[in-house]
């Protein structure tokens, strides 16, 4: 698969002493690495390590207090640099042709947009993505996982015409994604770089660095740690360098012993939604269930119709032998739903806002003193809270905004944890975690299961799924294909009935 | 129905007798007002040096203004200070600028369009401090009357009589359609002089039979510039018979002006008000529409103004609250300037009531 | 990425749960309901046309009242395709009403009492306006602060200059080299219809059809998203505030042109209005967006309902509660429509 | 990222580049900038003062002045309040100065023309107020059509009716029953002002002290996240939609009791002053945030720079480019030390 192509005289991105703080976070330090041209660069670190700020600095949106970089031959021709941020940068209210020709230099005929021919250039790249939408969806209507397709796809759109691509950045453009979707989105970074492009890789998941990448630069705390060859480094010695110390591969404890004449919780009945199909399941108290499947399977719409009951078309949800029929979610969630959202910024946070008031949006009773908010209290709440949760941030009072992507999925994992819901629904819920704290939130919902919470657990990670939960559902097409307890050992054959079509069990 | 000569009204378009009863009243009102001392003389000299606060409604109305410009002026002359409070239409600014007069112990207050009901207060507070409050080209006057047809606690009014105001527009109607004036009455009903401008508009045509009042308007006084082009231009649609509009001021009239050319309706429909504005005249200089105005001169209301402030500051009787006003038509404008308000008094009123005052005043 | 706190004026449908309920503007699923939201206002228009004809045959539904409402809003509409465009970019232009005062009063002014040439005369009017949609660019853009309030502040100074200049006073009696050519008639229309109508086609093109208006859309949408895409926003707001004031001077223009008077607080009246037409319009054509078309539409539906309720002979009062209603009415039709082409 | 279709009216610092840089409310870093930020306004207001008072020390640095200033602006201060919660939750309410007007009107013409007692009367005022910022709610949440127009056209809807009842006339000469509470004076301020402190403070307590407050930010700043947090952000902007009628309709209840007269019109031009207060406001003591004292002190310091300005005897032109000029240094100043806090 790796054929490092040697064609180009300078590198696509040479980084030389890199340096940035914001007021007193130094979020990169002196950092140099370069992209030879041919190969894929993993770029490596825990969350708030610099990563993305580095990437914001390469694609010219953030001035570096020092240092400098060159990107491409520097040649006369014009570079064609393609960046998939973090956040994907978006609009959510045009549609996914649209989104493909902000910002750059779009087909004309006369002085107006040729549709016709970026629709044409776009279509191919679709194609390639294998993406089930066309370019006329609204961005708005696209589940985040598909949302990142979009993105890339655009990325992807400055190289299609003409010359390929001289650099292709992927600022976790792989996290909402998992499976061949993934995997697409590797073989096209492979491409870019066998055409003779470079790519930087920012990524959590090792198995990624380990498929696709040449070579690996690791960050800490803003700095190079090292810049190895992958070919001669393994997981655990990656894992080593980004977390500073030896972390145990994520073992499966055996599920509780459950009665297993107790009632279940969480009920679902015959429920269907927009892309759900009469699709029943029970959750008991204490277990965990994994959800999942290939992107557009559907389960995405899941926790959205347990949240919002009356988005059913059909069927019937009943938690704790209540019938769920909310028209808000907070109605849902007074009976003890609690939900971590995928697309943390739409769904998610309010980014002005400190992390202390998101963590906590209704200020909970105990941080109360005659119905006034008891600043100090809280804070320090909010201080032991975060740091429970390994937040890195400033302190409480930081508006959220500042913190890095990662972070900002903690505080909402702590926001939702912190009420001891009955059940706990969550979407994607390490999207974008560093690898060692993925592990200690998996932990941490463990926990709250031992302790009675069902938990609904949705993810395009198959592995993920299959290690966290005690049992996994597989949908596609928004039935269920597939069910078996769970278990790494198991994730291979939920892997197959999530993405090999046949592989049905009665 | 309609004049053949659309430009001025003239003898052999009056064949009615109601027409010629309305020329001969248009006749004793066509020529510069000459200088009738409101009361009798005093010795200004020994005012030296006391303040006349001036706090005005909104001194982007262009009356307004003048007045406050034109009695800077005057109290110059005698060695008067004058303080100026622009109360920006707000009531609360009203009533501030009011207070702050009394607080900073002026010596006579000029209400310059502010509305009573709102200061009654502070103007009472006035009277019981001692400082005569004059309010001007505000409320119809009523000569002998504690007030003058203001507020009761006004020491002196000074006013245009907004019935013969009403009463020479209607003229105009009456005598240039030959007494068949089909008039549709253009009202603001938020401003004080309003009713007795229609109420006498009204009863003018009244008393000539083949005339009507074919529909009355009332439109807000923010709403001017948007809503009277259109609005006349319907009228003129859906009341074809309608062949003069009378807005209750001459502002007003310029876009009813507008919405006649609009209408397409030039030489079916002609306009007439009253107020003097040099906008206004400007258009009856040209005729073809905007026929006739009844002009006030805004100097001579800042010099009365600052007259009956004088005798209140004197604790004198009040001086008469009656400002004289002058009928004109294109022909009567032939030649003159009408592009400022200054040229305009100039032109219409001459310098005559200036020197008059000044007489009055022991200036000469 | 991080926007910051903001005013919601959301045009689409309450967006709360991802919108996972959002009217999809993609005009390819052609359903009857879809294209009725698109087109509600124009349906609107004619309803009500219909309506007051039915009413009021002889007199409304002649051909002279319509040219006659066409010719007389034709400066609102100017005014309001400007304010349409700060909107574009998400931004507030509160100082258009006192640049077209400005424009229109100083016009006025230096024709009629400095004889200056009535070229000459409304090239220092356009000029000027543009630079005060600088001034406003400058501090929104360039010191980043807030534009609601910013142009609130810019509109009371610059009232002020033109008072300055020109006297609070109206001046009237402009040369007809100034009135002429907007008040002479084509098919019973005045010409300034005309000019409105071909800036409309000129701006419809930019915004609809021409990449900056791809730029615009997105700057005003997600701005943020728009700069890690590479769309250099603070170069587009800049260039749309000036010409948000530029329109703001050229409808003064074309006021004193078809009034032949002006001061420079005449234009007060028209700031909200305008602002309704814009929003109003952003219901239709492309609905959930600001649109050229839309706000030229807007302002000729209120301005039938105005006129239609004044032929009834209606009380002033009953007009203001009709035109309320009318304004709620259009724009719940076309948010019912948009939920009906979603099912 | 993805939002939904908005105006930006942002009040923190441009936050294109992904916001990368957002200024820290942080006031743990006790850094004199951030404080100078924070109180701007005050500086500014107290700046002011003393300017006025070195030009024109024997008039203007009156105690009496200053009271009455203080009693006078206390109507406006009272509806800038109103303001400032809808715009906190990210809504528009163009209607306040209707419904004011309304209020107040209704008032003079129950007690006035049908011998209705002042308390009926008032109680009549304040539930009409509060049903119109139902109705507001009703469109604007219900509906989920947009804020600004649905106001806009609610404003001219309810105008109209406040003329259908009481007439376009302004109505005085009120009971003194109804005048007294208001007007009577304690250290020489009108009682008013008073009650309109109490307001303040309730509402500061309610909107930054208590929990409702920050549900209430969340809802106008990132609705679906606070939806999803549990936040019933439906039941929190009718509630708030309707507490701004309500104090609109104090408003006008204040206004009526401290003028004695009042007419339906008579509060329009509270309405863009009021929401100027507001954004002005939102640069201080939680800059970035719309906050009631803010609000409160930003009405008093154009009160004062209006007036002091008059004090000096300038032409009235030239005090309205002053006003405007204040008006940007106010905003920008505070921009500056958000700036300089952050670096
Ligand atoms: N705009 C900002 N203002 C203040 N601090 C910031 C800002 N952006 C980033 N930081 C800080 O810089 C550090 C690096 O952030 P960055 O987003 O680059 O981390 P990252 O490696 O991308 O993390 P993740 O893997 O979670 O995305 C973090 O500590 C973050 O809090
Ligand atoms: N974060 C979210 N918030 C609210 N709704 C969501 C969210 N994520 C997904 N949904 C809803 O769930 C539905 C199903 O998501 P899914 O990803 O299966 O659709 P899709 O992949 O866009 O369909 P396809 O890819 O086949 O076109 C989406 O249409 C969306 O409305
Ligand atoms: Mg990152
Ligand atoms: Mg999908």
């Amino acid at each position: 698969m790796k054929s490092p192509v040697t064609s180009r005289s300078a590198p696509p991105l040479s980084v030389r002493g890199l340096t940035k703080s914001f007021g007193s976070t130094r979020a990169v330090r002196d950092v140099s690495f370069d992209v030879r041209s041919g190969e894929v660069h993993a770029l490596l670190g825990h969350n708030g390590s610099g990563k993305s700020t580095l990437v914001k600095m390469i694609s010219g949106l953030v001035r570096p207090d020092s240092g400098g970089f060159n990107v491409g031959s520097g040649a006369d021709e014009v570079l064609r640099i393609g960046v998939v941020h973090q956040d994907l940068a978006l609009c959510a209210d045009a549609t996914v042709l649209e989104n493909c020709c902000m910002g750059d230099a779009v087909a004309r005929r006369g002085p107006f947009v040729d549709w016709d021919r970026e629709r044409r250039t776009l279509l191919p790249i679709l194609d390639s993505l294998a993406a089930h939408f066309g370019p006329s969806t609204m961005v708005r209507d696209l589940s985040p996982a598909n949302q990142a397709v979009v993105a890339i796809a655009r990325a992807l759109k400055r190289g299609a015409t003409g010359a390929p691509l001289d650099l292709l950045i992927l600022d976790e453009a792989t996290a909402r994604l998992r499976g061949t979707d993934a995997d697409m989105v590797l073989a096209t970074a492979r491409r870019v770089a066998a055409q003779g492009g470079g790519v930087l890789l920012v990524t959590h998941h090792m198995s990624e660095v380990l498929s696709a990448a040449d070579r690996a630069t690791v960050l800490a705390s803003g700095a190079v740690v090292d810049t190895v060859e992958v070919s001669s480094t393994d997981e655990e010695q990656l894992l080593r360098m980004v977390s500073g110390r030896d972390v145990t591969a994520l073992r499966r404890t055996p599920p509780p012993p459950k009665a297993t004449d107790q009632a279940p919780l969480l009920v679902l009945d015959r429920v269907t939604g927009e892309q759900v199909h009469d699709l029943s399941l029970e959750i008991r108290a204490g277990e965990i269930l994994g959800v999942t499947g290939a992107t557009g399977a559907g389960f995405e719409e899941l926790p959205y119709l347990i949240t919002r009951p009356d988005r059913c078309h059909d069927g019937t949800i009943h938690l704790g032998g209540v019938l769920l029929r909310g028209r808000t979610y907070s109605e849902t969630r007074s009976r003890g739903v609690g939900v971590v959202p995928a697309d943390r910024l739409i769904n998610g946070v309010y980014v002005a806002a400190s992390v202390r008031e998101n963590l906590s949006p209704v200020v909970r009773r105990h941080n109360r003193v005659l119905g006034l908010v008891a600043n100090p209290k809280e804070r320090s709440w909010a201080r032991r809270t975060a740091s429970a949760f390994q937040v890195r941030t400033a302190g409480p009072d930081a508006p959220i905004g500042s913190l890095s992507g990662g972070n900002q999925q903690k505080v909402l994992l702590a926001r939702v944890l912190e009420d001891r819901p009955k059940v706990l629904i969550l979407h994607e819920p390490t999207q974008g975690v560093d690898e060692p704290t993925r592990r200690a939130l998996i932990e941490i919902v463990r926990g709250a299961a031992r302790a009675g919470t069902a938990v609904l657990y949705v993810s395009c990670d198959v592995d993920e799924v299959a290690g966290a939960a005690d049992r996994v559902l597989v949908l596609r097409d928004g039935r269920c294909v597939h069910e078996s307890p769970g278990g790494l050992d198991r994730a291979d054959a939920i892997y197959a009935a999530s993405y090999l079509t046949g592989t049905t069990t009665p | 129905s309609a004049p053949e000569s659309k430009t001025s009204v003239t003898e052999q378009d009056a064949t009615s007798e109601i027409a010629v009863a309305m020329n001969e009243l248009i006749e004793q009102h066509s020529d510069a007002p000459e200088f009738t001392p409101p009361g009798p003389t005093f010795d200004a000299s020994q005012l030296k040096g006391k303040t006349i606060a001036i706090v005005a409604i909104d001194l982007r109305v262009p009356t307004l203004a003048d007045v406050v410009a034109n009695a800077k002026v005057a109290a110059g002359l005698l060695g008067l200070k004058v303080t100026v409070f622009d109360a920006k239409s707000q009531a609360t600014l009203m009533q501030q600028g009011m207070q702050q007069a009394i607080d900073n112990r002026a010596d006579a207050i000029i209400s310059d369009g502010l509305v009573m009901q709102v200061v009654a207060d502070q103007i009472k507070e006035a009277k019981d401090r001692g400082i005569p409050t004059i309010d001007v080209v505000n409320s119809p006057p009523v000569p002998d009357v504690p007030g003058q047809g203001s507020d009761p606690n006004i020491f002196g009014n000074v006013s245009p009589d907004a019935a013969l105001g009403g009463q020479l527009i209607a003229a105009a109607a009456i005598a240039s359609t030959d007494g068949k004036a089909k008039v549709q009455v253009m009202n603001t009903s938020e401003l004080t002089a309003a009713p007795a401008i229609v109420k006498s508009i009204t009863e003018t045509i009244e008393n000539c039979d083949a005339c009507e009042v074919v529909s009355t308007t009332d439109t807000a006084l923010n709403d001017w510039s948007t809503q009277i082009p259109g609005l006349t231009a319907t009228q003129i649609r859906s009341n074809p018979e309608i062949n003069f509009i009378l807005p209750i001021y001459d502002a007003m009239g310029i876009f009813a002006t507008t919405g006649v050319q609009q209408a397409a309706a030039t030489g079916k429909a002609w306009v007439a008000s009253q107020d003097g504005s040099p906008a206004a005249l400007a258009l009856v200089k040209q005729g073809d529409v905007f026929v006739a105005n009844v002009a006030k001169s805004s100097s001579w209301a800042a010099w009365a103004a600052v007259d009956q402030a004088m005798r209140g500051m004197l604790e004198m009787a009040p001086a008469d609250p009656v400002l004289p006003v002058r009928y004109v038509d294109s022909a009567a404008l032939e030649g003159v300037d009408t592009s400022t308000s200054k040229s305009v008094d100039e032109a219409l009123f001459g310098p005559a009531y200036q020197d008059g005052y000044k007489e009055l005043w022991g200036l000469s | 990425m991080t926007t910051s706190s903001k005013i919601r004026t959301d045009l689409t449908v309450d967006s709360a749960a991802a919108g996972a309920d959002s009217p999809s503007r993609d005009s390819s699923r052609g359903e009857p309901a879809a294209h009725l939201q698109k087109y509600a206002l124009l349906v609107a228009l004619v309803a009500l046309i219909a309506v007051f004809s039915v009413l009021r045959t002889e007199t409304f539904f002649s051909l002279a009242n319509l040219t006659t409402i066409m010719s007389i809003q034709a400066t609102a509409a100017l005014l309001a395709m400007g304010v349409t465009l700060v909107l574009i970019i998400g931004e507030f232009d509160l100082s258009v009403a006192a640049v077209m005062g400005l424009s229109a009063s100083l016009i006025a002014y230096l024709t009629t009492q400095h004889g200056v040439s009535v070229l000459l005369a409304c090239l220092v009017a356009l000029v000027l306006a543009t630079v005060v949609g600088l001034v406003n660019a400058a501090l929104v853009v360039g010191a980043g602060l807030n534009s609601f309030i910013v142009t609130l502040a810019v509109g009371t100074l610059v009232q002020g200059l033109a008072i300055g200049i020109a006297g609070s006073m109206t001046i009237g009696g402009l040369p007809t080299s100034l009135t002429y050519p907007f008040q002479s008639r084509f098919l019973g229309v005045q010409a300034a219809f005309f000019y409105m109508l071909v800036v409309a086609l000129v701006l419809y093109l930019v915004v609809g059809r021409m990449p900056i208006g791809r730029r615009m859309f997105f700057t005003g949408n997600a701005r943020a998203a728009a700069e890690l895409a590479g769309v250099r926003t603070a170069r587009v707001r800049v260039g749309v505030m000036m010409t948000a004031g530029l329109l703001a001077g050229a409808a003064g223009v074309m006021f004193v042109g078809q009034t032949g008077a002006a001061s420079p607080s005449i234009a007060d009246p028209f700031l909200l209005p305008a602002y309704a037409a814009g929003f109003l319009g952003a219901t239709a054509f492309t609905p959930g967006r600001f649109n050229v078309w839309g706000s030229v539409w807007a302002v000729y539906l209120l301005a039938v309902g105005t006129t239609g309720f004044q032929f009834l002979g209606l009380d002033n009062w009953v007009i203001n509660v009709f035109n309320g209603g009318v304004l709620v009415l259009a724009v719940g039709l076309s948010r019912f429509f948009a939920r009906r082409a979603r099912v």
